[in-house]
């Protein structure tokens, strides 16, 4: 608290001054009068592009797929590219990085196959969270992504003690965690963010704000001046960025990661941005928003801003943009066919991992489900066979 | 009498509730305009306003903590919780606050009008987080009252029901009937009574008790033994809390077996409540163990969801089981 | 959301400028320079001041109570006296009271008579609550005041339904809700206050800021600038006040409920104060806290700051105060004694109100239960005579 | 062997776990320079430093998210809930996190080195909310171990095991036993295996369970039920999840007679899967009904407190109505 005192009652209505945006790239690719672009080797920058132009296929294929009944359900990231991965890209591989859903850019970032993908989608016996789980909810303790957990703003205290042990550690590392502008309701971000501040937690928290959560606009989510205002209250430091610029982005995040580490204190950064498509494959927008409003968003597309960036550096040209789509999209296509003959998991995997062994109960009732399955096959296609001899 | 789907039912009950007394208000995540993610909310907001039919930030625990508000006041909210997965932060509001406000306030205060609705079960696809059944966390509670309807005339009557019932009551919808089931529902006001259970079918070898979207499993169960010749008592127990162990009793001292199947994990889960009191109740008839048939004790698996369910082949098997026993 | 952009990459790391703190009355009970005194009649300041000196000499007498084994458990408001008093003051009788358990004050001002308070404290047959919560979970239908519960926070969001239904009822009353700091790191307090700012809800939070939970100050608290700043945050009208200055705390709150019941909107009321016993009669701060802490706080005392004032505007004298004392003490501890002989509540109370009425269940259980009692009376001394014919 | 309460117990298994493996950290309400609200921390923060044994923000669900996010790291948080009535707040980072971490994530995520200490239970005079007895809100949850020690030589040896078990733990400390429980220790370090019930005592007429402070009563009542001849087998479940079904089972099955109680209410308590289990097991060696001595199906009253719980004279009748059944 500070010792500022008045005499004279005046209620407070919002901030002195308004939390200003951080913007540096123009739609057009060039830089804003007097903006600094931040340090981006030509390399990173092409992986963060590259990383957008698969990730923008893999959303428009598998949406696609999804209406074929090839897949249960999908999620985009469109519009949102700019400030996953281009967040993600700003990070070390040691640093954890937790999601909320809609991160997978900041996943391929760091590694992750198409192959996988397509094992965690198909819910087949090579996904690496076997099966279990919706598709989209991918994990891999190898890139340091912790694995996509439905329950909203959960991963948001958990950041923070994660962040905690890796202080404890000493080795120099920090947990980056997504949230949504909606996930920012939760009791969790309030417990999540007050922790980390209190106890001096190098968590880097990273908001979404893309204007809806499903279909409740950011109007109806909250009265402030969005989430930024939450993390000056919390005592935390914070920056807003223009989520659809990726230099923007980056460099808060350069800087972010950098405070986080250095003087073990959590940053919050949000990013203003917009959902571009439906929520999900099973949501329809135009019950709840105008397509002028998203025409309007789509007009400033993260991708094509960084896109012309590039142009304009000579990092890049429309025929490597063409050449690179065209084979995304065949790698997708291709490695999703060839993903779909791969079985789905042994049915001895229903118990595992429930605890680190199976108990003796888990044990007496798989054998019961075992013998049930032999005894009507054709009712459990995707195990009957594996009952049947093929597995002990 | 006119043919709605159950989630029709819902929507046609909140619907009478709203026009009938306008202080029944109704509000939860994305529940507003769009009218809910299942749609059980839809056109509410426009014949009834923004002020009685409201989107509410994307809280669970204050979605229960603001609806107790509202009902301690007078009202009759009807909040919605968009997946029963997502109940449990509002646990505490709803087991320490809305149970025991009446009691711990030597009924100066009470949360007569509070409902809580929410979709609940498997068989979707949902995996882990969209598929749970947690009626049993809340049946541990004094004050509480729960209720499953399995068919949309049922959704409705008792909605209605709970709505009206000077208690707060969690109301479980089995989604995976929503639109699956459809059937003949009169289109006035009616309530179905809280706290009895159903006897949905008559018979005199074997009870067999469910409720929500298991009654559907269990009846194709007592189809296939009734092929072979057993005599099936199928009962609908619509209320967890408190539970008509009455009529759940009087059968089983009638058939002298008993099978209660539910899709949560067996181990905790309210079979155990159930056969625990009914084998006290009927100890001197019961001529086999009381049955359960029930999830398996894993978080529920989307790649196995089939094999996990307790479905009509599984309960088949037992019930030749209790018969044989 | 503004619109203000910078190109300049900057976190923020606190307010522009700290928030301040009204504060308008000197501890030698004259006005701050500047410091305007809000319309406060004489009889009105005369109910304050009175409360005050009741709930001293309560909290004082209880505690020794408590200390002879009379009661179970006690919890005092002193410190926090002008916080309590004060903003109730400027409330209407129609308007809910929700507290935390520390602001029997509130209560007393609107009426409970020290019969009431005994009661409860004794758990007997007369107490409103009907012996079921420890000493000190009051709550009063008629007087407006809400039964207190024990789970923290939980009646953040409770209060902001309750004001939510009050709008609607259209008539012109509003919620009045108590926390203590360490509450406000609960995520219901979140929760709460962002659904009151969105939803529009004319309650008034208010914060008493006492610098300690237990034994936690609120250094390993919150990080940030207290609670006001949250409040900024979630877009908010928000005022910090010097919590031991009455006359601050009543001028702000007059101000609070305008605005709540007149904009329906929620504003936050944070007071600045300290916790000058123990948390409760189970608690000895010694072992977190310094006797020189204390004492810079009991330099500020609240009672005394007032007295002085009421003293200075010739409303009060010495030889009133010492009546007054006198006379509390006696009636308190008359109380005391003669409410020591009200019998337990009848033992059918332990099955009613759980439900509007007692189901099968209970009936069944209640029924053996006097079974058994009437078997074993001696084991069963407060219900044994009930069962055994003197009730039904 | 040393003399000790159970709250030393308790502390020196803490101070024990933290001397031998630095990843063990201590966090919790005033668990800090205070050493709790009970004690059980006491000079642990001296000890160990700030960074390992510290005060949290007044929040149960950030210390449950907090502490699932260190032990995904690979530390060993001991996260305290000051009372169970508050670990409601933290049931969705309990149930739908830290229990299904494991299996969501394929195993390439765990949380084994989380335990949750709880004091819980009534007979302190406690009302409504220092009182609750909330166990079987997680024994309807797998992935989850629930463990509840009846002694200060159970306190530490569980206490130990648990926080070295490889999956998250939920233990329940009985808190009227905190100091009224004495008994020799061993110094050194030590542990009592999961899972295992522990036969405290043979007979052969009827088999008795418990756990955690409801022991005592247990015991109390065996022995008023040996001074009539009756020879009770006394056993103490300990762990509840998962539990030592066959344990139990080989008893009745000797017996045919089981009697099982606990603080919470009776209706959907832990009592009822026990209950459910065993007359399954055991169907044919029942002689009387499993009777279930238990709390009322109320909230916790403070003032009726003595005639709500399930004490010695309770259990007694319930022995012998079994026994003369
Ligand atoms: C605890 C919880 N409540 C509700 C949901 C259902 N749900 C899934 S996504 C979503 C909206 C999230 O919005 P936001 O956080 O803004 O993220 P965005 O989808 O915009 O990326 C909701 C309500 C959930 N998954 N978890
Ligand atoms: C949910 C919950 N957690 C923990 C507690 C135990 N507890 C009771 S009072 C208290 C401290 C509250 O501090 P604060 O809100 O600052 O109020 P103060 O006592 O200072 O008036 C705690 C931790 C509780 N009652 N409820
Ligand atoms: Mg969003
Ligand atoms: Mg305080």
């Amino acid at each position: 608290m500070s010792d500022k005192i008045t005499h004279e009652l005046r209620l407070m209505s919002g901030f002195e001054m308004p939390i200003s945006t951080l913007s540096l790239l123009k739609a057009d690719g060039s830089l804003h009068k007097g903006a600094k672009a931040p340090k981006l080797s030509k390399e990173t920058a092409l992986r963060i592009y590259d990383t957008m132009l698969f990730i923008r296929v893999l959303d428009e294929r598998m949406v696609g797929a999804q209406r074929q009944g090839r897949l249960s359900f999908y999620m985009t990231c469109t519009g949102e590219e700019a400030a996953v991965i281009g967040s993600a890209a700003a990070f070390e591989d040691k640093d954890m990085i937790m999601g909320q859903y809609r991160e997978h850019g900041a996943l391929r970032y760091r590694g992750f196959t198409t192959q996988q993908f397509m094992h965690q989608m198909l819910s087949n016996s090579k996904d690496l969270g076997k099966g279990r789980q919706m598709p989209i909810h991918y994990g891999s303790n190898e890139l340091n992504y912790m694995t996509i957990s439905s329950p909203l703003a959960t991963q948001i205290p958990q950041a923070a003690g994660y962040a905690y042990a890796q202080k404890l550690e000493g080795n120099n590392a920090c947990t980056l965690v997504y949230f949504g502008e909606g996930a920012a309701s939760e009791g969790d971000f309030h417990a999540g963010m007050n922790m980390a501040a209190v106890l001096k937690c190098p968590t880097v928290f990273f908001c979404r704000n893309n204007g809806y959560a499903i279909s409740t606009p950011s109007e109806e989510q909250y009265a402030g001046d969005g989430i930024a205002a939450r993390g000056v209250g919390y005592g935390m430091k914070t920056i807003r960025v223009d989520g659809n610029d990726v230099l923007a982005v980056y460099a808060a995040c350069v800087e972010a990661r950098k405070i986080a580490v250095e003087n073990h204190e959590p940053v919050l950064v949000e990013a203003m941005s917009y959902r571009l498509g439906a929520h999900s494959t099973s949501d329809d927008p135009s019950g709840y928003r105008s397509r002028e409003e998203e025409d309007k968003w789509r007009a400033v597309d993260p991708v094509l801003r960084m896109k012309n960036w590039m142009i304009a550096k000579k990092w890049w040209t429309e025929a490597e943009e063409k050449t690179a789509m065209e084979n995304y999209r065949k790698e997708v296509l291709d490695t999703l066919k060839a993903t779909e003959k791969v079985p789905a998991p042994a049915l001895g995997e229903l118990i595992t991992d429930v605890y680190d062994k199976p108990d003796a109960n888990l044990e007496n009732q798989l054998a019961s489900l075992r013998e049930h399955i032999a005894k009507y096959p054709e009712k459990y296609p995707k195990t009957a066979a594996s009952v049947n001899g093929e597995e002990h | 009498m006119a043919k709605m789907n159950l989630l029709q039912a819902v929507n046609n009950a909140l619907d009478l509730a709203m026009a009938n007394d306008k202080r029944v208000v109704c509000f939860g995540e994305d529940i507003g305009k769009f009218g809910g993610v299942f749609r059980a909310t839809s056109n509410l907001q426009d014949k009834y306003g923004r002020a009685r039919c409201f989107n509410t930030p994307l809280t669970e625990q204050g979605i229960a903590g603001f609806a107790i508000g509202m009902a301690a006041q007078g009202h009759v909210p009807v909040a919605e919780m968009q997946f029963a997965d997502y109940i449990f932060p509002a646990f505490d509001q709803i087991v320490n606050e809305a149970a025991k406000f009446r009691y711990r306030s030597g009924n100066q205060f009470n949360v007569a009008g509070l409902t809580i609705r929410t979709p609940y079960g498997g068989g979707i696809a949902g995996g882990l987080y969209h598929s749970q059944s947690p009626e049993a966390y809340f049946t541990q509670t004094p004050g509480l009252k729960v209720v499953v309807p399995s068919t949309p005339y049922q959704a409705k009557g008792l909605l209605l029901a709970a709505i009206r019932d000077p208690n707060p009551v969690i109301f479980f919808e089995p989604k995976r009937l929503y639109r699956a089931a459809v059937g003949e529902v009169p289109e006035d006001d009616f309530e179905l009574p809280l706290g009895v259970a159903e006897v949905v079918k008559e018979g005199s070898d074997i009870t067999l008790l469910a409720w929500g979207a298991q009654m559907e499993h269990l009846q194709a169960a007592a189809g296939m033994a009734e092929a072979e010749g057993i005599s099936c008592e199928v009962i609908d127990l619509r209320t967890l809390l408190p539970w008509d162990v009455e009529t759940v009793a009087k059968s089983v001292k009638k058939t002298g077996r008993l099978l209660i199947t539910h899709e949560a994990p067996i181990t905790g889960g309210f079979a155990g409540e159930i056969a625990a009191t009914i084998q006290d109740h009927c100890f001197l008839y019961l001529e086999s163990p009381i049955a359960r048939v029930c999830g398996l004790d894993t978080p529920f698996p989307l790649v196995h969801e089939k094999e996990y369910m307790p479905d009509q082949y599984k309960i088949f098997e037992a019930i030749k089981n209790s018969i044989h026993y």
